[in-house]
């Protein structure tokens, strides 16, 4: 039955959410009003019935392990296997001088030989989506592949700078990848998504670093595109792309559409995430709100429209919050005026401040800022 | 096993009948309350809150869903080694069992639980108020007294007394006459149901009042007051705080609209005494364009396109446009439909109010039956039904 | 809440009276076994090892430790979301309760938790016995049958078959005729009380039994003669491990004895298939200087000075410089003094042996009292007691 | 009640126990049958009633998180507190160039700010005792004490070379330290256990760093001396200081006396580690045993003696061990002679192989050999 385990890949070769990424880790970011990034990775795991997850941890990742703790809420706080934090390989190991993915999967192979899964299931954060692996796993067997790897087609090439685009040829196999290229020359989104059976990864990621290759996706599998037998499975549904500012603000906004909301919190499963205890969210009489997601634990007195309200925000009289991102525990004044701003976590915003950016280029308020 | 300072038992075997189809498959202490809550949330969060670490919860009515509702007591993070919540159901013993008689019994008949920790005080509550009191106060105040027994007292309108244990006590607080729901009061100190007892004390008139046929076995009519005729110490320890019997349809109705309040008497949102709950892992709700919501409480997953007014809204609730829902209780998973009036309404779990359908105090237009029933202007309607419309739009 | 394959249903409510004073106090299934577990541990650890994630464990006698041992089931990895193991102890119902009046009573009575998963096959297990199966397995094989009830059957010397519901099957494993413990046996085919049902053939029969006041709701006796009679598809799986009814203390006994062979047949070593149970965080055990441990299992947290000679020691168990225990059993903190000597002996948790004390099958220097009972060569001793040789060593 | 919280600094200045800690910090060294070292230091901050400890994490620490995972074996898998891991400091925050204490706990003054608690217990993890803290609480209220710092009276100074040594004056006030002096020249050996207000420590920490120190013993407290009132408690019972594989061995011969067996294990309170379910041990019919403490999922065919045996040991008929410590999932084979060594885990002896070591010169045969 249980035949695939995971690895969550925390390294990222391009991280453009600034202002969100400075205190955390990208897997971190908070998302759709009470997730961080992670936690989709995470439930598209265990509701595809894994129970077996390592997480090639890099950076300053504190706050992702407050975040996870035990790995209970993601049911993964088990007695055999569960949640493995993999973390950083500091000192001997980094031939090559810097942390990189593929020295993290190299000191961590006794953990992949340990496990009692044949498959691998590799996944990045950045990528937010509702999926089965199952049918990935299917697809991957059918095809006889060696690699899998999902993608999407895009309609837009240029809304996708620095995404990593798959080549492919008529029946699906992958002929060429751009890592990250300021113009993409492809339509297939790569969706940094990887079924592998295990013994064929211990041994690409061995041969690659021995060959002094430091990125998995470039050294372990592109330099094999022509030997390994790659198929690309294409993930027809929403998918969110997080890797700018922008890309951020778009896809949370994206939300408010229910087809997208239903889309992504039910498709394959709900999405898991740390439990607040928070209590349900209150409307006073002044409360006037549209076209909003608002997470528990909030106190709404104003005015919020096209919004996205985390855990445990007091809006107060007057305040009116327009297009914007308010995340957890931030303040939003009586009478103050908030557009196209993004709030992080613990943002106090005193009453009568009006706050107003660009439509499409959101200011980003950082964490604990008083204003 | 060493030895513990204070186990509290708590009582969650009523029945709750007068919740009409509210109980209908549940014990009272598992009705949801609050948008997110069930009642007996409030008794476990206060013991956890008040470092009770010791809780044996009594069951007997339909105990299923309350018993994997509790489990190890995880939700109100009271899963401890060595400590935690203990769900104690009525069993079999070589004579064969015995249900409770009464609230006296059930704790005589688990004496044996008890008797594995040895504590020097052990506390009686009942899993069926909305409050939020900090026990470990209580128990100072027992000490300090250096009493046999100290009972929870709050004020309660004169009118009222007749529905209470009604204590008068002397000038430092020690009770000197105990009144069983007097019709005649001499006082308005009605009794909480809250009981700290030294467990000497509470073993010894437990074994009495057992082998007293003539007793019903209650904490209230039998207990209390023969310890008061037997001049043992009993105190009454003053509450002041938000305290609700939601025991009726009404009470509770009114226990939810409570909460709606500009600045509820009861805080919800005071992270020092958390209300601890069980979680459903659902999305923020979505509150759609031409849709308004004030004066209300909404919780995860739900999903608001029509207007809702002075309403508690549960998790993974459906209103559809143009719905009109005011001074109303919608329970989880509820779905309601285009058009649809409720005025004063309680809607049970998983039920379906069809398009069109009208509810309220002054007008209704669907078939009265079954499902529904009314308590004084307000409508209760079950669980897992589906309501629609009478065909000839019936006027009452 | 998702269609389940299979929920198991483990009939845990028995009493155990012929355990003697090892079920004074706890149900049978929460009886110590093997040097660390309980003989619950066995059936639980089967179904977490079979991968069967949901199991209502049904309880009726003194089920506190039982309960408390059981809790959400994080012993045996089982506390998962949406699943896990779920106690249900008898409950009050709008009519007032109803004790379990037998095995098929007790399932029928807790139809409700069933309706709630809506399995295809439900796998009624007991916790009484000592054995390692994949349940999975049999599930396989009761859907290959296409089969309406699969019923677990072992070899037993013919003997014994007047002890045993008796299947006589054809070819294809199918059953043909079934005797309740026939004096006369057509077959040695026993019963090993383990059967799948498919959930809808239950329900109608456990229905159908429940009308039928002449009946003792009984599976053995009732249920399965019944569906052999009206032709049902009944199969037989045979099963060949290790599986003992540890219902009697020589059976009890012997079980325990089994574990010492120098290759046991049930194989406690086996990473494949742990036996999972309660861990007491106990430091490793200590072998003096001068003792003589062999042919024996032991546990944590114990310290043996003596000589300890084809015994099971539990954790805790202190055994004194010149002491001798031969081919017994000693639960959880028992302290052997010095000079004592036991032969084909039980000693009960907490129990002390006073110096000196001389307990075998041909001699023995204490007094026989109520602590001490003898079954055919066996001595078994009961918990919390003090041992200490009579003044007059008295012969026997 | 709970104003205690913990940190345990996994960052030790000397290690010198080379061969045990190769593949894992000194926090995870097995000892004792079924411990790792940490578990002391953990089971006595909870025996304590602390229920908020954060662990200044160092080096490879994967194993240490497997290890501890949730914290559920310590009863630290809570929703409020519990168990927090402090990942080590990367990139910016190390001013001083390499990973060090002090610059550890800066980076985690917000914990520290965060927590409910007044005071801070501080332990590291080479020091092995059975301890309540509370007396400690008790003292340092009672001397009215800025740091109150743990310590023991040695007899024999020569066996604690690189051990930090306090001196005291009448009133137990300290008045020097030396850092591992390879001479000592005071008998009070330091139990790096320290008990001060969580304000001073985070001010104490704050002012170091900013003054460039790196190590917390020596720049936050030697350096505030005179400034500060810090008081020496002397605790009585009996300690394991693990700082070499001599000191490793000798004091893990020291558990075969029932007196220390029983003050180590019992004296406070139970010892906790991560559950294994393993069944109890197995004598055969050939089992000699004698002076030995053997742990839980063992069979035991051969002969024993003056040794301790981890759990889950195989030790095969004919096979003779003495005075050695084998640890979790070795097997010793038939016929095979081990006296004095130190097999770490999973290390196979093949039959009728014969190791024998020097009295009180143990050999350490390492993780995973097959000899």
């Amino acid at each position: 039955m249980k035949r695939m385990m995971g690895i969550i890949n925390l390294y990222n070769s391009k991280d453009l959410l600034w202002e969100l990424t400075r205190g955390r880790p990208l897997a971190a970011v908070p998302f759709a009003g009470r997730y961080r990034l992670i936690d989709f990775t995470l439930s598209n795991m265990i509701n595809s019935g894994i129970t077996n997850v390592g997480i090639l941890m890099q950076g300053n990742f504190r706050s992702l392990m407050d975040h996870l703790r035990s790995g209970k809420e993601w049911d993964l706080a088990r007695k055999r296997e569960g949640l493995y934090f993999l973390p950083p390989v500091t000192g001997i190991n980094v031939e090559n001088g810097f942390p990189n993915d593929l020295s993290a999967f190299q000191s961590n192979l006794d953990y992949l030989q340990n496990s009692r899964q044949s498959h691998v299931v590799i996944s990045g954060c950045s990528m937010i989506c509702n999926l089965d692996y199952n049918y990935g796993l299917a697809f991957h067997q059918e095809k006889g592949a060696d690699i899998t790897v999902a993608y999407k087609e895009m309609g837009d090439l240029d809304s996708y700078p620095y995404s990593s685009m798959l080549g492919l040829d008529e029946d699906g196999r992958v002929r060429d990848i751009e890592i990250n290229p300021v113009r993409a020359r492809y339509r297939n989104l790569f969706l940094e998504m990887y079924i592998i059976e295990k013994k064929l990864l211990m041994e690409l990621v061995d041969s690659a670093v021995s060959r002094g290759g430091t990125n998995f996706l470039r050294d372990a599998v592109m330099k094999n595109l022509d030997k390994l037998k790659i198929y690309g499975i294409h993930y027809q549904r929403y998918v969110a792309h997080l890797m700018s500012i922008r890309s951020y603000y778009r896809h949370s906004m994206e939300l408010l559409r229910p087809e997208v909301w239903r889309n992504l919190f039910f498709a394959n499963g709900l999405i898991y995430t740390k439990i607040k205890d928070e209590a349900p969210t209150k409307y006073n009489d002044s409360a006037r709100v549209s076209n909003s997601l608002i997470a528990n634990g909030c106190i709404v007195e104003g005015t919020v429209e096209n919004s996205i309200i985390f855990r445990g925000v007091k809006i107060h009289k007057d305040a009116v919050v327009k297009n914007s991102i308010i995340m957890q525990k931030s303040e939003i004044g009586s009478g103050a005026t908030l557009e196209n701003m993004i709030c992080d976590k613990d943002v106090r915003i005193s009453a009568g401040k009006c706050l107003i950016a660009e439509p499409h280029y959101p200011m980003v308020i950082s964490k604990g800022s008083l204003l | 096993m060493s030895k513990i300072d204070c186990v509290a038992m708590l009582l969650a075997g009523g029945q709750g009948s007068r919740l009409g189809v509210l109980t209908k498959s549940l014990a009272k202490p598992a009705v949801q309350f609050g948008g997110k809550y069930r009642i007996i949330d409030f008794t476990l969060s206060n013991c956890h809150n008040s470092e009770m670490d010791i809780v044996g919860v009594l069951t007997q009515y339909r105990p299923l869903e309350l018993h994997s509702y509790i489990g190890i007591g995880s939700h109100w993070d009271m899963d401890r080694r060595g400590g935690g919540v203990f769900v104690l159901p009525p069993f079999a013993r070589d004579q064969g069992g015995e249900w409770y008689k009464g609230t006296a019994d059930a704790i005589y008949q688990n004496i044996n639980f008890l008797e594995l920790y040895q504590p020097q005080q052990v506390l009686i509550l009942s899993g069926d108020h909305i409050y939020k009191m900090d026990y470990s106060l209580m128990l100072e105040y027992h000490r300090d007294k250096q009493a046999a027994v100290t009972i929870g007292v709050i004020e309660v309108p004169w009118e009222e007394t007749h529905r209470f244990g009604i204590m008068s006590t002397n000038g430092e607080g020690r009770i000197v006459e105990f009144q069983e729901k007097p019709s005649k009061a001499k006082n308005n100190q009605a009794s909480m149901g809250i009981y700290i007892f030294d467990y000497a004390v509470l073993k010894d008139y437990l074994r009495r009042d057992a082998e007293d046929t003539a007793t019903s076995h209650d904490f209230g009519k039998d207990i209390i007051p023969r310890m008061v005729a037997e001049q043992q110490k009993a105190y009454a320890y003053p509450f002041n705080g938000y305290w609700r019997d939601v025991g009726t349809v009404e009470s509770y109705w009114e226990a939810n609209m409570d909460l709606l309040a500009e600045r509820p008497e009861l805080d919800l949102y005071d992270t020092s005494w958390r209300i601890y709950s069980e979680n459903l892992n659902l999305p923020p709700h979505y509150i759609a364009n031409g849709s308004s919501v004030k004066c209300s409480i909404v919780s995860e997953g739900s999903q608001l396109y029509g207007n809702v007014d002075h309403t508690v809204v549960f998790p993974d609730v459906y209103v559809a446009p143009g719905a009109q829902v005011k001074d109303s209780v919608l329970l989880p998973h509820v779905r309601i439909r285009e058009g649809v009036v409720l005025d004063h309404v309680i809607v049970g779990p998983n039920t379906v109010i069809e398009a069109g359908s009208i509810i309220s105090e002054q007008e209704t237009n669907i078939c009265e039956d079954a499902a529904l029933k009314k308590y004084s202007g307000i409508t209760l309607i079950g669980a897992d039904k589906t309501i629609a419309p009478a065909l000839s739009g019936a006027k009452k």
